[in-house]
């Protein structure tokens, strides 16, 4: 079933040649087919392509395409001043962008040498949460419409839009919340807004307690998963693979609790692990990670100072010269290790920001490499259980 | 002379009506998978209207004659099922052109449409159609031997290969039916049934998701519109077959709604509650459980 | 050199960084990692030009272009910095040089690790590390094609990564103007009006505050 | 900067005449073997049925849309809660559709970048008359909050004809039903002849796309 042997023995790369990196396979000796799954595709994740050369039903040969949703971002702030960065940051990804808001302002904040309200802190750590549940439910919808089940799919993305809800309330935007700013957050949160995201939060529950009996104990959903994508504990470090695809391989990796940010120091949660580094692991370790977003939001709520200040003022913006100095910061997303690489020389323009996603090697070298010797039929389901995420690979 | 004629002037009767009652039949099941998904869903009509659209389309590309053949084949086998099999026992109007030995033509008939379409597909010269069909035909060889188990075992039972015998041997009464007097064949057909209509989990022929979506993809405009057509008379049939050979067929067209819309039913909600198999997969598992226990059918009705 | 340079310096002389919210050693009970006494050993085997160390989790180390990729195996092999967070460029073209920067963690000692090396702007090229991660590659392939810089040897480094038929010079080197290069291709729309926005805000929307900036 | 702007205007309008009048039709990008896979032939202008035929034939189609399921950008992430049963866009007969064949209607999700663009463009030209563009957030407009990055495109509507554009950013789900009603009344009007309007003004659509896709390695007309 899992072939772990197997697996590890394969080579490092796509069988390509090594020089000039053209592909091995003779396309003309009729042996093999060279499809195309993407951009124009449904199961394929965002806006990317992977190119594929298939023996039979079995892929031989896998080439990631990025570059389709490809924006420079990182161009585009250059030539703004920080506070104009602010709305452009969550754009770069699209399921939870709050995780750009937060760190590009965490890194705005040290470079500047701003202390943040202690009920913003709290404010962010709640919308990093949320954004991480709303994420996580239209992950797994994605997982079971890969492998055919569009009714899971149909009732995720339906919880996820009440917690859309709950942020519209809170910031006035859907997609885009633009409410964590250098400083603190954008406003407090509204009356009575802890009972209705608990009210949210049980209808979530319930939801979630009938995917996992029907597709966590689903006999088919459990044929397709089971050995598909086998990521080994050797691999995650050479691969640089972080979040729920390591912990699927028993790797407790969690920046939450390596390098606890915000205030997860304070907030009662274990790193969640599974064995087996499948498909159906890395399955497991997100619906379990869901449910610990809901428990870590009931223990927000409870816990969160009521009085005090969410917002520090900041120089006038518009002037905003940040010193010089250069740093790293890193999150827990849904997907892995999420960082800001900023550099500033002293001006009101950021010299340089780099946008680390964890799909950049998810998609591209793991992919290429995990999707070889795999049925044709599986690639999409093995795209997705990878969680990748293509604006953040190419920005 | 005049028999011919009344004969033609029911069997267009017959096919209209199946037609429309396909059709409806589509739009209201996916209403029903709708409720499922928590949605209201299509209306029920709207297979018409996308029938409509799609034969209202301004252009349409040609791959060759093949292409071309192909809807008209797989029109042909739906049309083939139908018209051999009696919709409605003991009527006129629907007894269509059964005859003795019926069931073997309806079974090749079965076959035919996914082998026309397979060279259809074939020219339109997209990666992705040979894909499907290599699915499909691997797929229906699989599910044929459950079935093809089970129509020896209905077969040998009544010792005939005619439906209306078959029906008419069913009547008087829910316990002559097949599914209470050898319900090992019945089990062994209705799990071939699931791979028949093509819902998941077997539906890996057209899964948008697993690459190719299958045979149609260069398909448009009016040769689509003929495939869902044919769909919808194609469905009709197969699910009056299974009501024949195993619910002890319909006296009257009320009784052929009731009973064909639960058949489809139980194929909706297996399709909504599982995923899809791989090609392989649904081989392996053709072959194995639902195989023997139409061998058993076969052997007990031996002994 | 530059400001960065000094800034280095100053940070190793004043220790502990400028952390802010990002929970500086309040997380974790126990010792951090006391980076600063590898960095002796470091100089000596790799002749570090310059340390800094910007919170307690997180450092960053300049070494010359020569010892780069020994000065990452080793940091790989023997002191457990065995994930390469990123890769990635800074284009500082006043001074002429692209500053190269290797992010690298240590799951061990949960530390961050900045190297990095200055390369002339000049033809640049530096020593490929696709050898080590393999998703090095793909960093490669990127900073080939958004800077130009070249690494002989690292698979693909000359295909196109998220461009495609660019033409033009490197996108992100700082002397390509991208607003320019849009209004010149992409057919801007009319009507589009911009603002300064301190004189927008001093004129229309704060008459009275605009005085005391 | 208007002065500029006009003097960048005809420049470049000088440009699309001359690739128009480099063009030929005949793939000549194209080696032999290639040539024999793809047609070359120009898109024809198809006249409309007329009177009352054409009238129900609108109205067919409008109350059937197919979407194509290719998310071109971020606004692809609007396009799921409008599936599901929040939104629910089937009530309106309007499905998604894995195959630019069988679609009749392109969601252009917000920005779209030169290496999108040439795949617009051929989906586009796969997809089967009559065919309804919908440019959706105000990337398509004017090239929204990426006005001045070098990858992306400011106007849509140079490259491929569009009906209807929906603004924001993102788009609420009712902003699309919005869109897609609207959308539909047009279409029963007989206004949504794009598929027109690229075949008769082919040249300088495609000395547009020509202009920006730098390494053009496809036919100059995917069917």
């Amino acid at each position: 079933m899992v072939d772990v042997k197997q697996n590890s023995q394969r080579s490092k790369f796509p069988p390509v040649d090594a020089v000039t990196g053209k592909s091995r396979y003779n396309l003309l000796s009729g042996k093999y087919l060279k499809i195309w799954q993407g951009p124009q595709h449904p199961g394929i994740t965002g806006n990317m392509s992977l190119e594929l050369t298939v023996c039979g039903d079995e892929v031989i040969e896998c080439k990631t395409h990025v570059g389709y949703l490809h924006r420079g971002f990182e161009k585009l702030m250059e030539r703004r001043k920080y506070i104009q960065c602010f709305p452009l940051v969550c754009r770069i990804c699209v399921p939870e962008p709050d995780f750009n808001e937060y760190l590009f302002a965490a890194g705005a904040e040290e470079l500047a040498g701003i202390e943040v309200p202690e009920k913003a802190l709290w404010y962010r750590t709640l919308t990093l949460e949320m954004a991480r549940l709303a994420s996580f439910l239209m992950w797994i919808g994605g997982q079971a419409g890969a492998f055919g089940m569009a009714t899971i799919g149909q009732w995720t993305v339906t919880m996820r839009d009440y917690v859309l809800d709950l942020f519209e309330e809170l910031s006035g935007g859907r997609i885009y919340h633009m409410y964590i700013i250098p400083g603190g957050v954008r406003s407090d949160l509204p009356a009575g807004y802890a009972r209705r995201v608990e009210d949210t939060l049980v209808m979530i529950e319930k939801v979630l307690k009938d995917i996992d009996l029907a597709m966590m104990h689903n006999a088919v959903f459990k044929k397709r998963a089971v050995g598909l994508g086998v990521i080994t504990p050797g691999m995650v470090d050479e691969y640089g693979i972080t979040g729920p695809n390591a912990r699927g391989s028993g790797i407790r990796r969690d920046i939450r609790k390596d390098l606890p940010y915000l205030v997860y120091d304070q907030l009662d949660f274990d790193i969640i692990t599974e064995e087996g580094g499948d498909a159906y692991a890395r399955t497991r370790v997100r619906m379990r990670e869901t449910a610990q977003s809901i428990d870590l939001i009931r223990q927000m709520l409870r816990k969160m100072p009521a009085e005090g200040p969410f917002f520090r003022k900041l120089p006038n913006v518009l002037h905003w010269k940040v010193p010089t100095g250069q740093t790293y910061v890193q999150a827990e997303c849904t997907r892995g290790e999420y960082g800001f690489f900023m550099v500033s020389d002293g001006t009101e323009l950021p010299r340089r920001i780099y946008v680390r996603g964890p799909s950049y090697t998810h998609a591209v070298t793991l992919m290429e490499r995990l999707a070889v010797h795999v049925n044709i039929a599986d690639t999409a389901g093995l795209m997705v259980s990878l969680h990748t995420y293509p604006p953040e690979i190419e920005r | 002379m005049n028999a011919i004629l009344t004969k033609a002037l029911y069997t267009l009767i017959s096919l209209f009506v199946i037609t429309n009652y396909g059709l409806l039949l589509g739009g209201t099941m996916a209403r029903v998978r709708a409720k499922v998904q928590g949605r209201i869903g299509q209306p029920v009509w709207q297979p018409y209207l996308d029938i409509l659209k799609n034969n209202f389309k301004r252009t349409g590309i040609y791959h060759g004659v093949m292409f071309y053949l192909g809807p008209v084949f797989r029109l042909a086998g739906g049309l083939g099922t139908y018209l051999f099999i009696p919709a409605v026992y003991g009527s006129a109007v629907f007894s269509n052109f059964s005859f003795s030995g019926d069931l073997l033509l309806v079974m090749y008939f079965i076959f035919f449409g996914q082998l026309g379409m397979a060279l259809g597909a074939g020219q339109s010269g997209h990666p992705y159609s040979p894909l499907g069909v290599s699915r499909g035909l691997a797929q229906m060889t699989a599910f044929e031997v459950p079935f093809a188990l089970a129509v020896i075992a209905v077969a040998s039972q009544h010792q005939t290969l005619s439906i209306t015998e078959l029906v008419a041997a069913q009547q008087g009464g829910i316990l002559n039916w097949v599914a209470f007097t050898n319900p090992l064949a019945m089990i062994a057909g209705m799990i071939s049934f699931l791979g028949m209509t093509m819902g998941n989990p077997f539906s890996v022929v057209i899964a948008p998701q697993e690459i190719p979506i299958g045979p149609p993809t260069e398909m448009q405009s009016s040769f689509l519109g003929m495939l869902q057509t044919n769909r919808a008379i194609f469905q009709g049939a197969k699910l009056v077959l299974f009501m024949n050979l195993f619910f002890g067929g319909a006296t009257n067209i009320v009784s052929m709604v009731v009973k064909t819309f639960l058949i489809y039913l139980y194929t909706v909600v297996v399709g909504a509650s599982f995923p899809r198999f791989r090609t392989d997969q649904s081989i392996r598992f053709f072959l194995g459980v639902p195989t023997l226990i139409g061998i058993a059918a076969v052997v007990i009705q031996m002994l | 050199m530059n400001s960065i340079s000094a800034a280095a310096s100053a940070g190793t002389g004043s220790g502990s960084g400028t952390g802010t919210e990002t929970g500086t050693g309040t997380g974790l009970s126990g010792e951090r990692f006391p980076v600063r006494e590898r960095f002796p050993v470091w100089k000596d085997k790799f002749s570090l030009v310059s340390s800094m160390i910007q919170r307690q989790d997180l450092a960053f180390v300049q070494v010359p272009m020569q010892t780069t990729v020994a000065f990452i195996t080793h940091l790989r092999d023997l002191e457990g910095y065995a994930h390469l967070v990123f890769f990635t460029a800074i284009d500082y073209i006043e001074d002429g040089i692209f500053r190269l920067t290797y992010m690298l963690h240590n799951y061990r000692r949960h530390h961050d690790l900045g190297v990095q090396v200055d390369i002339p702007r000049e033809d640049a090229g530096m020593e490929s590390i696709h050898h080590l991660w393999p998703h090095g590659a793909t960093y490669q392939r990127e900073l080939k094609e958004m800077y130009g810089i070249d690494f002989p040897g690292s698979p693909g480094v000359d295909e196109s990564f998220v461009l495609e038929g660019w033409h033009d010079i490197p996108p992100m080197r700082r002397e390509f103007d991208t607003k320019e290069y849009s209004e010149k291709t992409y057919y801007p729309r009319p009507g589009r009006v911009t603002y300064d926005p301190t004189e927008y805000m001093k004129e229309k929307l704060y008459p009275s505050e605009a005085e005391t900036w | 900067m208007s002065d500029m702007q006009d003097m960048e205007k005809t420049e470049s309008e000088e440009q699309i005449a001359r690739i128009a009048a480099e063009m030929r039709l005949a793939n000549d990008g194209l080696s032999d073997q290639d040539k024999a896979y793809f047609c070359d032939a120009r898109p024809q202008a198809v006249e409309p049925y007329r009177g009352i035929m054409e009238k129900f034939a609108n109205w067919a189609r409008s109350q059937s849309l197919w979407i194509l399921g290719f998310g071109t950008g971020c606004g692809a992430i609007e396009l799921r809660p409008l599936m599901t049963s929040r939104f629910d866009m089937y009530r309106y007969g309007i499905q998604p559709r894995p195959t630019p064949r069988q679609s009749s209607v392109f969601v252009i999700g917000g920005y779209a970048s030169v290496k999108t663009v040439k795949r617009i463009v051929r989906s586009y030209e796969q997809m089967q008359g009559p065919k309804f563009v919908l440019g959706l957030g105000s990337c398509t407009v004017n090239g929204g909050m990426y006005w001045d990055s070098y990858n992306t495109i400011n106007r849509i509507d140079y490259y491929i004809p569009v009906d209807v554009y929906i603004t924001g950013c993102m788009p609420r789900p009712e902003a699309l039903l919005a869109g897609f009603n609207r959308l539909k009344q047009m279409i029963r009007e007989g206004r949504c002849e794009g598929m027109n309007t690229y075949a008769e003004n082919f040249d300088w659509y495609k000395a547009n796309q020509k202009q920006i896709i730098k390494d053009w390695n496809m036919p100059d007309y995917n069917w």
